[in-house]
């Protein structure tokens, strides 16, 4: 086991709206460890995007957060107070997020907002942070990057904009990257793009990265290990091989079906989860996906299950583990 | 980068010295429309109708006024606004050279305080919205425009000067005199600027830029003051090209009751008097001033928000 | 996040779970299939409400817009009632009774000419109220359209049409009233239609500047894109997401509209005696404002907390029909 | 490159600034003497050379800025004042109130009344010490009834032969009854005898022709402003104040107290109130209600009767039933709308000749008696006689009025009346000032706002108004009152010619009476209250007089400087 980087353990985030309190995330445990490449896989609405945004503290006021710790690197974050949050926001941690073409201030030069991190965590004078954001850019594959520095966002192409978040995420190569379904607002060619960008990023930098995606194509290409969220909780986590090759969970089992294996021409039927996720507002006390599941028990509705080692490094939060429900696994198919 | 601001600069300009001279058109129809003429017994029917003829026709009110518009335009060729009819042998262009550096003054200093306070309760009854402060200065904010001036303007005299004696009451010279009808002046601005910037600021916190800014680390207050405010201040701006040319160019009812001996006051009596070339001038004055004020906008707006310089 | 005293109330501890994958469970039935019935898939949770409902239900709980709802309906009844409650008219005068201070038979205090203050001031709510929404509707109607169809077709038109809005604000405003005084007579009508030709500058302004920004953005192409006319894009859409300005401004022309109109009647432009409007009142009151406060302090103060109350309905509103705005 | 633009930007704002903050630069037209602003706000100026005894000053506002300052081309009361202390011509109000002699130092009068011969007193001068004679006169009243000039004029040329027909371009400038035999005599012919000459005088000042003529400027700064009066100008601040000091040649000038006179101007009467109150001004001219109310009891106060009468005309074509018009007259409750409603000091008017006129040395008024005496049921009982019985069947008569706030306020009140005495409906339109007289001309209103305020101490200056020449334009339409080919207008024409030729006082005197009842008969015109003027002057400051026009004069002002 190598160390951990990030370790969060029963992580709690609720939001106060005016027609009542949704808990969004209901107390999840995982952890990142140093060169690993975590993929969060789920349906939207699943949480995923909130937990990275409650571990960065970058949610808005109405959101409340509790958590037995969130560690990073050693500090409980939980604890800290923001002038802390602050000092590693952008540098020990980077983030890049969903829609390249809102994430960049329009009124602002790529240049001067590449420059922005250098200059407050690295202390670099202009001319330092101005070259150093030159590196960058040409680290992650954009042409002549003095000229590019000058121009505007709207000047950008999206992928190249998506280049730009990379560049300066990484720009203080930080330990921890979070990329927020970076490459769901892009067109599948400059996906494979970005993700072999990021893919050599890491093997250069060994940054360990968290993606969040609801694409398990990507996951399968980029990711060592997965989790699986539905419903603010995690369902299923484990390395790639032993979640596509050796699913124990209804819901991976389904996720897995309703994606096209690229490659094989096979005629194979693709399989929708029927229904639709469960309302955070008031969710069911039992597992979640107990009322979208095939192969539920009277026990799902009743109870949550809380994840079992099923593998090495392998586990699902589900009823059919347990020795009595032995009949019930033989229905599923893989 | 002058190069890009090009388009900008022709079209503004080209359409300023068109609207230069259209409004000025319009105008002199329109007064020989409107009924009396400048020459009247005032108070009491004291002058026999014949003398009025007499003078009139001095001035050459009697001729039809295409004949007008032509000598007008001579001399308007030549930088000659003319003389007015009410303050005889004075030139419109002394009255607006005497006028104009003291309704300049009080509405220079009234731009700067309506931004100066405008601006900041803005953004902070946007950023704590819902909150009280954000209460205080929305109702601070509509002070301006629920209040009517003259009353401000009075409460004010009878506090300052009359009871506690700090300012003077009225007259002109000093900056004492100068407090009280500034801060009537830049009520209304306030408001205005108050709540254009809450309601942009509202908006533009929304904005995915400035979570990546905040995840990037940036402190709150350089988030709020570089990333929100740039974007914020676009509608503020557009606001500001009339603003600035109306206050310039004085108020009349604060010049009135403030004896300030500005501009605003010519803009009432002249129509009231009907002293046409002093209608007319003013009119040219405020327009080339507006298109000025309208000019500096745009260029500011441009420097700004880079998007519109490429937008050809 | 702010870590308040509430925080437990929001999280409900966590239960101990009834069963865990370890324990022996005996209850085999347990482990029966559920069947569809309990299976309640798409739960509604809450009702789904429509827009507006959504932004009235917001509005309710503004208690600033609340305020200012009560009072302008305050405000109406004053106007319709008013004149009624008291055994005065608008314009008998008593010269046993001239500028007495408010007393129980004269609410508000009478006048120089012993006229009752309080029937004046609700007559003049009348005039004033009128004058001041009509003229802020007419001008917003014709401001959003003239600065809509500037903004969204751009180019030179929108130019050109900016050009004649400047040239239009450089026309001295008197003059153009004057003149439509002297074809139409003095009236409320006139005062309407002159109000109406020189005051929808600013919201067109401020409106050509949102829809500008707002235009090339994506439901706008996608509202092309599914074929929806120009004209259609722009009043649903275009419209109701700059909303934001254009409350500000429409909150602005109405006090604006009010004070213009006592403007108007001073110089015998606009309503005739003995007929008053709120504005005609405060003006009548200047001159003598040390010696007879009361006949200043009323109508000021009608005006006052009504354009309090349209100003915080405004913010109400514009706070409300942003569907983005939580609350 | 962007910096360089924001730095052009920023150079304009700071431009703006220097320019903005300069203060008030003076007129640009002050190229003369360095004068320096003077600051309004402290009375005294801003010159005073420490050590010398304190200067004798009067601060005086009456109103807003007069838009004209040149003597001759306006017809503005504002502008009369400044000028009046300014110019001084062949005679001037005396201390006490009545024409005396100034300029001319003696004057004899042919037999029958129409030549009058003055004598200039010796070494007269200008106020800049240029010499002043009789030619100075004649050029001056003929350059001011020239056609070209355009000026309105005084009221000496409907006396002066062929002043009229020279000012109409019907003869040539020696034809006018005006002629300098030499450089002290000057003599005067006149159209018929008018034995008040010596009034009419007083505004007949001399200027400097030739310099006015080929500098139009010349009224705009005290260098170029010469005059004779009891001061000359020192600055000219515009819309804030002008300054006067004492002229050193004017012909009495030991005996001018005053050292400086500041002519504030001011718009607002509260404001001037205010202004009173905390001494930036020591005589205030602009009173409004409140002031009034304030100082009516206290010696600061002062009111004088101004020879004007406050009336409404009717218009006899529309209303023309005499009855309903003596009726209206006889309906309304004048003392009420004085003091209740406008809060002013008039008297109510009791006929048309206003308090001020003198009958020898008693008040035309009180010898003539009140020939309009307020009685409603004889009103009633008049609207009875004419066929409209408390109302029923008369018109909604039209009244115009102009947006003064006194005008509106007088009608509104009349409105009430009627309505409440005789039943009779009205309704009120009210125009611009600049509009209010077309609309006057024509025929389309039932009882107009008038008003008139005489010249001279003489009962023609307010009953010339109606008599029959008055009447009628050159192409024989109906003028103004339109009271004309009716029986007692008939009778008034005659009795007013009568008054031009009549020698003996008393007899003269007694047909002006007649002429007013004949008139009140028919009451062509309402009249409403006689003008009165009230200045309030700071104990300090005494001798301010106040004549029976509304002029007023600081020649014979003192101010105690302790």
């Amino acid at each position: 086991m190598n160390e951990r980087l990030l370790d969060v353990r029963s992580l709690r985030t609720n939001f106060l709206t005016g027609g009542g309190i949704v808990n969004a995330v209901r107390g999840i445990n995982f952890h990142v460890d140093k060169g690993e490449f975590l993929g969060v896989a789920g349906e939207s609405g699943c949480g995923k995007s909130v937990t990275m945004l409650s571990i960065m503290r970058l949610l808005p006021d109405t959101a409340r957060v509790q958590s037995q710790g969130i560690l990073f690197d050693g500090v409980d974050l939980q604890t800290q107070k923001m002038k802390y949050m602050r000092s590693i926001q952008g540098n020990k941690i980077g983030m890049i997020f969903q829609d390249p073409m809102t994430c960049l201030n329009p009124l602002y030069t790529i240049g001067n907002q590449l420059m922005e991190p250098l200059q407050i965590h690295k202390k670099l004078s202009r001319k330092e942070a101005r070259k150093r954001a030159a590196e960058m850019l040409d680290l992650v594959g954009i042409s002549n990057p003095e000229r590019r520095l000058r121009q505007y966002p709207h000047e950008f192409s999206g992928g190249m904009r998506q280049r730009a978040m990379i560049a300066m995420a990484m720009s203080c190569d930080p330990k921890l990257l979070i990329a927020d379904e970076p490459t769901t607002a892009l067109d599948v060619t400059i996906q494979a793009q970005i993700l072999d960008l990021m893919k050599n990023l890491k093997q250069k930098f060994d940054t360990s990265t968290a993606l969040i995606t609801h694409d398990l194509g990507v996951i399968a290409s980029v990711c060592t290990r997965v989790i699986i969220m539905y419903g603010g909780l995690i369902m299923e986590q484990g390395y790639v091989e032993d979640i596509f090759y050796r699913p124990a969970h209804p819901y991976t089992i389904g996720l897995l079906k309703s994606v096209p294996s690229a490659g094989e021409r096979t005629q194979e039927q693709l399989t929708p989860i029927p229904g639709t996720p469960p309302d955070l507002m008031n969710p069911p006390p039992g597992c979640p996906f107990a009322a979208r599941c095939s192969v539920a028990m009277k026990i799902c509705a009743l109870a949550q299950p809380e994840l079992h080692e099923v593998g090495d490094n392998h586990a699902a939060a589900c009823w059919l583990n347990h020795p009595k429900a032995s009949h019930m696994k033989g229905r599923l198919e893989v | 980068m002058v190069r890009e601001y090009g388009s900008i600069y022709n079209q503004a300009i080209t359409c300023s010295i068109s609207l230069h001279v259209s409004p000025h058109n319009g105008n002199l129809f329109l007064m020989h429309a409107v009924p009396g003429s400048p020459f009247n017994p005032g108070e009491q029917k004291n002058i026999p109708d014949e003398i009025l003829e007499q003078i009139r026709a001095k001035y050459g009110l009697d001729d039809p006024p295409w004949k007008q518009y032509i000598t007008y335009m001579g001399n308007l060729l030549k930088g000659d606004l003319g003389d007015s009819f009410k303050k005889i042998n004075y030139s419109v262009s002394e009255l607006v050279e005497g006028g104009f550096p003291a309704s300049a003054e009080v509405g220079f200093w009234s731009i700067i305080i309506s931004l100066v306070v405008g601006l900041p309760l803005g953004i902070i009854s946007a950023l704590k919205r819902g909150g009280w402060m954000d209460w205080a200065s929305m109702i601070l904010a509509t002070i301006g425009i629920a209040v009517p001036t003259f009353i401000i303007a009075m409460l004010m005299m009878y506090v300052f000067s009359m009871k506690l004696g700090l300012l003077p009451v009225f007259g002109w010279g000093t900056w004492k005199h100068m407090v009280i009808p500034v801060v009537c002046l830049s009520l209304s601005p306030i408001a205005y600027i108050t709540r254009l910037m809450r309601s942009s600021m509202l908006e533009v916190s929304r904005q995915d830029y400035i979570r990546t800014a905040r995840a990037k680390g940036v402190s709150e207050f350089m988030v709020i003051a570089k990333h929100g405010m740039r974007n914020a201040i676009l509608p503020v701006v557009t606001y500001l090209g009339p603003l600035v040319a109306g206050l310039l160019t004085g108020s009349f009812a604060v010049e009135r009751l403030f004896m300030i001996p500005g501009l605003g006051r010519y803009f009432v009596t002249a129509v009231s008097d009907r002293d046409y070339s002093v209608i007319l001038g003013l009119t040219i004055f405020y327009g080339a001033f507006l298109m000025a004020c309208i000019l500096v906008v745009d260029i500011l707006y441009a420097i700004i928000d880079p998007r519109v310089r490429y937008t050809e | 996040m702010k870590s308040n005293r509430k925080k437990e109330a929001i999280f409900q501890p966590v239960a101990a779970p009834i069963y865990t994958l370890e324990d022996e469970i005996t209850d085999d039935s347990l482990f029966e299939p559920l069947d569809d019935a309990e299976k309640q898939t798409d739960v509604i949770s809450r009702p789904s409400l429509t827009y507006w409902q959504n932004a009235w239900q917001k509005l309710r709980r503004d208690p600033l817009a609340m305020a200012g709802i009560v009072v302008i309906i305050l405000m109406i009844l004053l106007a319709i009632f008013g004149p009624l409650i008291q055994p005065y008219t608008y314009d008998g005068q008593d010269y046993s009774a001239i500028n007495q201070t408010p007393n129980a038979q004269h609410w508000f205090g009478t006048d120089k000419f012993g006229r009752d203050l309080f029937v004046r001031v609700a007559y003049g709510a009348r005039i004033s109220l009128t004058v001041g929404f009509a003229a802020a509707a007419i001008n917003m109607v014709i401001g959003v359209l003239y600065g809509g169809i500037s903004g969204y077709v751009g180019g030179s038109v929108d130019m050109v049409m900016m050009r004649i809005v400047d040239i239009i604000s450089a026309i001295p405003s008197l003059l153009i009233i004057i003149l439509v005084m002297v074809f139409l007579g003095a009236n409320m009508k006139s005062i309407l239609i002159a109000l109406c030709l020189t005051y929808w500058i600013g919201t067109a302004r401020q409106v050509r500047g949102q829809i500008l920004s707002i235009k090339n953005q994506d439901f706008a192409l996608a509202a092309k894109v599914i074929g929806e006319s120009d004209f259609q894009i722009l009043l649903r859409h275009l419209v109701p997401n700059s909303m934001g300005p254009i409350i500000v401004t429409v909150t602005f022309l109405i006090p604006q509209a009010i004070f213009y109109e006592a403007f108007l009647s001073f110089i015998g432009i606009g309503i005739s005696v003995p007929v008053a409007s709120w504005g005609t009142l405060a003006n009548d009151s200047l001159a003598n404002m040390n010696l007879y406060p009361h006949l200043m302090l009323f109508p000021a103060v009608a005006i006052s907390i009504t354009m309090f109350a349209l100003n915080f309905i405004g913010d109400g509103l514009r706070d409300a029909l942003d569907p983005r705005l939580k609350k | 490159m962007k910096k360089t633009l924001c730095l052009l930007i920023a150079a304009l704002l700071i431009l703006g600034m220097i320019a903005g903050c300069n203060g008030t630069t003076q007129a640009p037209s002050n190229e003369g003497e360095p004068s320096t602003s003077t600051d309004p706000s402290q009375p005294g100026g801003s010159d005073e050379q420490p050590g010398d005894e304190p200067l004798k000053i009067i601060s005086y506002a009456n109103g807003a800025e007069p838009p004209v300052l040149e003597p001759v081309m306006s017809n503005y009361a504002a502008t009369s004042i400044l000028v009046y202390n300014l110019f001084c011509g062949l005679s001037r109000i005396g201390e006490n109130g009545v024409a005396e002699l100034a300029y001319a130092e003696s004057y004899e009068v042919s037999d029958d009344g129409l030549v009058w011969t003055f004598k200039l007193r010796p070494d007269s001068k200008f106020s800049d010490g240029s010499e002043l004679t009789m030619y100075d006169f004649e050029k001056s009243f003929k350059y001011m009834l020239n056609p070209e000039t355009g000026a309105p004029g005084n009221d000496l040329k409907y006396y002066v032969k062929n002043a009229l027909a020279y000012n109409s371009g019907e003869c040539t400038e020696d034809e006018v009854g005006i002629k300098a035999l030499d450089a002290e005599t000057l003599e005067i012919t006149l159209s018929n005898p008018t034995p008040y000459l010596l009034d009419l005088a007083c505004t007949y000042i001399p200027l400097k022709v030739d310099e006015i003529k080929n500098n139009p400027d010349w009224a705009k700064s005290p260098e170029t402003y010469i005059s004779n009066g009891a001061f000359r100008v020192k600055e000219m601040n515009p819309q804030v104040s002008v300054v006067m000091e004492r002229n050193p040649y004017y012909y009495d000038a030991e005996n001018v107290e005053i050292d400086q006179v500041n002519f504030m101007f001011i718009d607002d009467a509260s404001v001037e109130l205010q202004a009173y109150r905390d001494g930036t001004i020591n005589v205030s001219d602009n009173l409004n209600a409140e002031a009034i109310a304030a100082y009516k009891d206290t010696d600061e106060y002062q009111s004088v009767s101004k020879i004007g009468c406050k009336y409404f005309t009717f218009h006899c074509g529309n209303v023309s039933d005499a009855r309903v018009r003596r009726a209206m007259a006889l309906a309304i409750d004048r003392e009420t709308i004085i003091n209740g409603i406008l809060g002013l000091t008039y008297a109510p008017a009791t006929g048309v000749v206003p308090y001020g006129i003198h009958w020898g040395d008693q008040q035309y008024r009180d010898v003539a008696g009140d020939l309009l005496i307020e009685n409603v049921e004889e009103a009633q009982q008049l609207m009875a006689e004419a066929g409209y019985p408390n109302g029923e069947g008369m018109p909604v008569l039209r009244m115009i009025t102009m947006n003064n706030q006194e005008d509106i306020d007088t009608a509104q009140a009349l409105q009430a009346m009627w309505k409440t005495n005789l039943g009779i409906e009205t309704e009120i339109t009210t125009y611009e000032s600049a509009v209010y007289w077309d609309v006057f001309d024509t025929d389309d209103w039932d009882i107009a706002r008038d008003g008139w305020t005489g010249d001279y101490d003489d009962p023609t200056t307010n009953m010339f108004l109606w008599e029959a020449h008055r009447e009628v334009n050159e192409d024989g339409t109906l003028k103004d009152a339109r009271w004309y080919n009716l029986p007692n207008s008939i009778k008034y024409d005659e009795l007013m010619k009568q008054t031009y030729v009549e020698l003996d006082f008393e007899t003269r005197m007694n047909l002006f009476v007649e002429a007013e009842k004949t008139l009140l008969e028919d009451m062509p015109v309402l009249p409403l209250f006689f003008y009165d003027d009230s200045i309030l002057c700071k104990p300090e400051v005494t001798g301010v007089l106040k004549s029976y026009i509304g002029h007023v004069f600081f020649q014979y002002a003192d101010v105690a400087v302790d």
